[in-house]
């Protein structure tokens, strides 16, 4: 493992240089058999095949590799430096809100880690409290009547909250009538692919040319047929649906339902909130605007809040709180009469939620707030010094929490954001949303200071000022990262998804 | 302002070059009614008072120990150097690799966790990760129904009655009817599950151990399922595999799970993550995110998201499944996990819950208790002489977690599910025995059902 | 802190890059008035003008860094990503044990971080029990009558060992006519400067042929006039003194003492025991044999054992047993008749106590053993294969847990040294001990695998290999460093010591 | 075999290259007396019973809050994201940066560590860390000596009773004769301290607070020293000069401490680590590392070790003192603390404590309880009707840790110190004051002492 240096020798040598050639090994090509890390408590006791019968037992243990336990630090320490995150680098990722985790909420996570989800619920009176706590602070911010904390991401919320709407269309009989869901183009992936996964036709309307919902072409389509609007408000261009109120009287003349896309709610939290607007069910992401930490791509956290009339289909079971002459006792609610049944096992990714219940704490109602503005002045801040670094803006307006750029004509998108990479800057969201060519999706958070706003923008002037001295420069970047451009044509071409041990 | 950088210099420096006169001023294109809603949430805190308030309610809570608790979730070892190694900040605060240049940390690590995926299971296809081991349950039962194009799941009520539901819940919608069949003596019986089958079958569902704790007969059922043209799906526990015959061994299609076992704490039930496991012939029918191996420009290998057109983010209403953030961090910590024991130490695991669990029933039984034989791996039902809630509550007076509630539809009257595993210790097998045999005794006469039969033992026991 | 690219652009590129000429900046350097990262609870109440006088207030509040909590995460991440360290890297250094320090021991030091050294002894009998634990196995394992915990570093123990010395001296009326203390002339620097601060004259006696020293001269310089002979056994060749139950006779002879620098414990633990060999004082670096971390250069952990006869003479105070009918209890031993009083505050370092005791009961006797065992092995194995690849080794014997190798002739160690950087791999102990040329001196603990070993000759082999290619290569290496060779000459001459902030 | 990697193939291969056929033939050189001796320590542990033998340990121990206890070690407020950074284990597993190049993160935390030293005590050198607090001071008396080249050392008795005795300890084979200097109504009187004073006097060490928690006069105080050339040592609470006068305000050339308060927890007394600032005159005398700014070859800006000649591995027996390894580690936490507070957070903490305390002064009084009045910080004596460590131990009982014994040498009788932090809550100072007034009423009348005359309260408080 040393014979990869963590950053090549690339000044020029003479001799060939074995480390530029050297793959970075996997675990598996540390290991060797007899080796290992961990020390368990071992139960001496009868053979297995005794306990177990011989035929229920597997050939031979499977070749999961052997190390150190120094060569597993090692590995993964130093896997760790092949990696940008929050912690090291600017993450202006669009959409994904890329915000300063607080540690604090690891510590308060840690207190909690061991309770399980069976034991005798006057056990863990305090993980319901706080369930019931947060149920009851998202109930505020969103604006709804009632929220379960079930769902573990927010695609698996608009999952529980188009099945919630589903449920409610059949129970007033138009189960069969309503067959659409209605989502504008510029939606994320996730919403057309949740109405299919309930068995809804998908219609999307386009954007107009100020970047909101065509309101004529949602006319257009809008009628008895539809069972629900998917919105993201502000939507994915970072720009706020200001025809809200009359999408949502619209949709609710012709009896359609309201939903509400919250992973943009980092734009708004503590001063507006979907209830108010009329949605009918919102889902949050917690591991978005409240801070949960989902390294790699999750665990997410995604609650749905209801309006009444949708509250007696929730997922069971919720919290409840029962207040007797003996004191205050929480417990889990299955009383839900027409509930659409259960999302997950247990209760919902707890940890998660005892982190962004932490983060609530700490904040309170005025820090949710200040959220909001800071994130937005941040976005219009940034929007403006792209667009003096010589980008586009194609929708220039004032925005909300994120905006879309574009390069100059004759560049691409991809090239801008390889090129940064050498600057130790992450990328933002690359060719989304579809609505717009060559996207750049600029989301900096609230958290950002105004020094790595200006340091972001002084790096994507730099880019483009390098490309004019060299145009070649652009195609070929990244020159200093652990590996170079990947062949991703090969990748799908020739599928290789594990490592294949020798035959032993 | 808590975590906020910002000072007042500047806010009216960057509110001057948007040429804005206030921050309220950015907000203007939201309805005048919008604004300044009343949201009733406390104060914010000082981090003393917070941490303060946090452990305030968490001593409200009794801390489980002795891995006595099963039904899906267990407490097991999990050694100092995983959590160090796995919650580095690098890993936690990064998203989703979509720049491979720049996250050869995660998608090597992810490629680490499909490879021992597979070797656990024996399938060779992995994804990244799912939400839990029920939602994978559900959607393992699609991607049979897309597979095959029927419209029939058989699932064997072996399995997870969460799972189940959630199931039931994702597949309502669309018409896919479920068949549930029902335990015999324990177990999933092949008869039984032969007589439901029929060429409108998408697949067959069983849990091995089953919920109850209990060894399937997987080789004869997968061998009933694939007679119909099904595709067989095992839910698996993974720590199981360790010494379990794999998926693979008795011909399964698809294995899914929950991964909790494998590193992650049990946490109230979550985080945890699914797997999804699956033959090379449904590589393009499976859910989910997966990491692959290519090569740079230089030639140098290196690993990215690969065969993305199933995803939403590309097909949008016509992707495999909705799913977008996974659960990559935990299963990351089994990664980690799963290197740090090695097949050494998860055999280890293994056995010494197999050891402890055989070790209580022993001891219940020769107390008295009424154990339900079978051929159990490292879970199993205990019948009481009180619902089973109480005996739960009454145990956790004694400061003893343990009892998961059978469900009346088992139809084995008042019954619990005890679990251990290799952090229980003999004197936990002895507190849960005196408390239980005390508890079990300690009955009013009129309130005693009449157990059901003693199943009989399973002939290699 | 964008704009400092964690590893630059090296790629040549026709503009002029920015990043490469910016400094990696100074925390200073990232704040600004009126940020904080931390939120303590505020007690209101009275002026402290009035409380306390104004006089008796500072001018101003000093002027520290203000910054958001994420700013102070991206420094000092950042900052932890110029660092090499074990957990990431081969670190070979002679002399300083740096071996795996085991994550569970951190688990176990928290377990008592929050206990104050004043409470009431009843109140911390378990912190007492286990420092009362430590020192009985330390005597087990240093084969001495008693131990002191308190000293903080191996110099400490030094200082600890010299003064209890001098003390038993004095109390057999030969303060004034023992006035010196003999050490090798490869002894570490902190034993004649231990000496010096006891006031005793240091005598210097060379190291012989065969790497041991020269006991001839040795019986020269000793005789009545000498305090002590302080002696690391191996030696800082990494080999074991053969004569030692000699040297130990001769000592004694003439009433000197015989004192043991323990930093080459790891050599011989579990295997054989300073108090065997003669030795009347010993001390131990727990941050080096028994794994505790000391980022940075500290803390240390010195305990200190002795023999009977120089008991009465350790510092206060010990931690006792007293076992009565009501049980056992531990407390303080403050009666200590002929004690030199104290070396430092409290009980020592006790965190790093904890993490010893934690490692001692992890291994156990047989695990201890083994220890040693794989560390002799590595290091001779490491031996012979830089003698492969071309490095010449002075005293070319079986060693022990390390050894002095040299770089061929006409190449200097300093620029070996820098050109393994760009490997990811840390240099070993260069120009230590003085007695060798240009030494390298290489200590590859027992933690390493084979497989590191051998790449480690690999680097250092192909280091020779460019060296000869491209003479100038090594002159210049290391090229992919955070920073390159440092001026160092300007660092003494014109000392910058601190950060200078603007008037304000 | 725990942490090591050694296969039997391994160790087989490595013996043959070595070319010997044991490992009990590498130590050949070891006379035959030495082999296998009789260790007696116990067997070695799985990692699960390890931590169950230190969890039974700790859970005889009682931990201490609310911060009443002080003495030189109190506890603080540490943020959460304190240890997170300063113990990733890339600075936590590293040793003394020798390799300046792959070094540059610890070395430019320890320079901008000497950089906030030298902001909070206005002193411009700062070397790098001591081992603590006590010793600190010997050292401190040491480089007087050396740079005086006098002979005597004229201490107040309100420097920490333990920092005195170290410093004993270490100045007495060198002949350096020590004046203790009592305490005067609680505070060190400048007339005395001039009684002293000859040309003979390397330096007068005074501590602000001192040990009793009262402020001293270091202005007059400092004055009077350098009347007669001696060194001015001032030992001080480095979180107080967040809001007290700078030993650089007051003239000071050596300003030494206990870095504790600054960021670490109390560790039972270690390790924290100590700190030396002194003048620019004084730098070629400073004892232990120094970083020094420089530039690298292509002139970016760098950190070094430097200024090593005064160092035992140069200098060897003419080092300015024999310290090698530091307690770097300790000071990085402070580091990271002070910049996670900011000046204000220091402030905050500071104040709160000043306040805390006062308020319990007042408390106490009103339950008749004995303090003595001065002007203090967040310390001050209380005078009790038993011994001290009596009290203490009772005060224990109730579950409250306070309580400082004040040796009888300060002439006070029976008294303990009490401490209060911004941990303080108004719970944890009523529940001190009544159980301290239960405690202090409820004694035989016979036991009961005489209080010494109550101190007049100074001036302006
Ligand atoms: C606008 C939008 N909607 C939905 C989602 C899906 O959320 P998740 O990834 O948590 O399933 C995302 C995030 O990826 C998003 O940005
Ligand atoms: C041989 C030898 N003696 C003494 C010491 C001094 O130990 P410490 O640095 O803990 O004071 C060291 C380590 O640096 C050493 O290697």
């Amino acid at each position: 493992m040393i014979k990869e240096p963590e950053a090549p020798v690339t000044t020029p040598i003479t001799t060939s240089s074995k480390q530029l050639e050297a793959d970075f090994p996997l675990i598996f090509e540390r290991a060797k058999p007899g080796r290992r890390a961990a020390h368990p408590p071992v139960r001496e006791g009868a053979d297995l095949a005794d306990l177990l019968g011989a035929d229920n037992l597997r050939q031979s243990p499977p070749k999961l590799p052997e190390v150190s336990e120094l060569d597993l630090v090692r590995h993964y320490t130093q896997l760790a430096h092949r990696q940008m995150s929050i912690d090291a680098n600017a993450y202006f990722l669009g959409s994904c809100t890329m915000k300063y985790n607080p540690k604090v909420n690891e510590e308060a996570a840690k207190l909690f880690a061991d309770i399980h989800p069976y034991q005798d619920p006057d056990s863990v009176q305090g993980a319901l409290e706080l369930l019931y706590n947060l149920q009851s602070y998202l109930e505020q911010i969103t604006g709804m009547d009632a929220i379960t904390l079930q769902p573990a991401a927010g695609a698996h919320g608009e999952l529980t909250g188009i099945l919630m709407i589903r449920a409610y269309h059949d129970a007033n009989g138009e189960g069969d009538t309503r067959t659409k869901v209605i989502v504008p183009d510029g939606a994320h992936g996730t919403n057309p692919a949740t109405a299919t996964m309930v068995g809804y036709k998908v219609v999307e309307v386009p954007t107009a040319a100020s970047g909101e919902v065509d309101i004529n072409a949602l006319k257009d389509v809008l009628d008895e047929s539809v069972a629900a609007i998917m919105l993201t408000n502000p939507n994915t261009l970072g720009i706020f649906e200001t025809n809200i109120l009359e999408i949502s009287r619209l949709a609710h003349e012709v009896g359609a339902q309201l939903y509400y896309d919250g992973a943009n709610t980092n734009a708004i939290v503590g001063r507006a909130r979907p209830g108010d607007m009329g949605f009918d069910v919102v889902h949050l992401n917690l591991h978005k605007t409240f801070t949960t930490p989902h390294g790699g791509g999750g665990p997410g956290t995604g609650p749905v809040g209801v309006k009444a009339h949708l509250a007696d289909f929730l997922p069971k079971p919720r919290i409840k709180q029962e207040v007797t002459t003996d004191g205050t006792r929480f417990d889990f609610d299955e009383d839900i009469p027409h509930s659409i049944g259960r999302m997950r096992s247990y209760y919902g990714n707890f940890g998660n939620l005892v982190r962004a219940y932490t983060y609530i704490c700490a904040l309170g109602c005025e820090g949710l707030k200040d959220v909001s503005g800071m994130a937005v002045l941040n976005a219009n801040y940034l929007r403006i010094k792209l667009k003096e670094a010589g980008y586009n803006v194609p929708f220039d307006r004032i925005n909300m929490h994120e905006f879309v750029a574009q390069p100059p004509d004759g560049l691409k998108t991809l090239d801008i954001a390889k090129a940064m990479l050498d600057y130790g800057v992450h990328p933002m969201t690359v060719y989304f949303p579809l609505v717009v060519k060559e996207a750049m999706m600029v989301e900096p958070t609230e958290t950002e200071s105004l020094e790595t706003l200006d340091a972001y923008a002084e790096v994507l002037a730099d880019v483009l000022k390098r490309a004019e001295h060299d145009p070649d420069f652009l195609h070929e970047a990244p020159f200093d990262t652990p590996v170079r451009r990947l062949d991703e044509v090969k990748a799908a071409r020739q599928p290789v998804l594990r490592y294949a041990s020798e035959p032993s | 302002m808590h975590y906020l950088p910002h000072t007042p210099e500047d806010i009216a420096h960057m509110l001057e070059v948007i040429g804005v006169d206030s921050i309220d001023a950015l907000f203007a294109d939201m309805p005048q009614a919008l604004h300044n809603p009343n949201i009733n949430v406390p104060a914010g805190l000082d981090e003393v008072s917070l941490l303060n308030h946090l452990r305030d309610l968490a001593a409200k809570n009794q801390t489980p120990t002795g891995g006595l608790l099963g039904g899906g979730t267990r407490q097991h070892f999990i050694p100092s150097v995983t959590p160090h190694l796995a919650m580095q900040s690098e890993f936690v605060t990064a998203y989703t690799p979509y720049q491979p240049e720049v996250a050869q940390g995660l998608l090597q690590a992810t490629f680490e966790y499909q490879s021992m995926m597979a070797e656990l299971t024996g399938l060779p296809i992995s994804n990244a990760s799912m939400y839990d081991g029920a939602s994978s349950v559900a959607e393992a039962a699609l991607l049979a129904v897309r597979q095959t194009k029927r419209k029939r799941v058989v699932v064997s009520t072996g399995v997870h009655p969460e799972a189940r539901e959630v199931m039931a819940t994702y597949l309502k919608p669309l018409d896919i009817a479920i068949s549930e069949v029902n335990l015999e003596q324990l177990t999933t019986s092949t008869d039984v599950i032969s007589n439901e089958l029929g060429d409108d079958v998408a697949c067959v569902i069983v849990q091995n151990p089953n919920f109850l704790g209990y060894l399937e007969t997987m080789p004869t059922l997968a061998e009933a399922t694939h007679d119909v043209g099904a595709l067989f799906i095992a839910v698996v526990d993974p720590l199981s595999l360790a010494v379990l015959a794999s998926p693979a061994e008795y011909g399964a299609d698809i294995a899914v799970g929950d991964g909790q076992v494998l590193g992650n704490p049990t946490n109230f039930g979550g985080p945890s993550f699914g797997f999804m496991t699956v033959t090379d012939a449904l590589l393009r029918q499976l859910p989910g995110r997966i990491v692959g191996e290519t090569t740079d420009v230089d030639g140098k290998r290196a690993f990215v998201l690969t065969l993305q057109a199933r995803e939403q983010h590309i097909r949008r209403s016509k992707a495999k499944s909705n799913i977008c953030s996974n659960h990559q961090l935990a299963a990351l910590m089994a990664t980690v996990n799963m290197a740090a024991l090695g097949p050494q130490g998860l055999v280890e695991l293994a056995t010494s819950s197999v050891r402890a669990a055989h070790t209580l029933a022993n001891k219940l039984e020769a107390s008295s208790l009424n154990v339900l034989r079978g051929t159990f791996f490292n879970e199993f039902v205990v019948q009481t002489n009180r619902p089973a809630t109480d005996v739960r509550r009454l145990l956790a007076e004694h400061n003893i977690h343990a009892g998961v509630p059978v469900s009346p539809s088992y139809g084995l009257g008042d019954a619990i599910i005890l679990a251990a595993t290799e952090l229980t210790q003999d004197d936990d097998i002895i507190n849960l025995v005196d408390a239980l045999s005390e508890i079990d005794a300690n009955i009013d006469a009129n309130q005693v059902d009449t157990p059901v039969e003693k199943v009989l033992e399973v002939a290699h026991d």
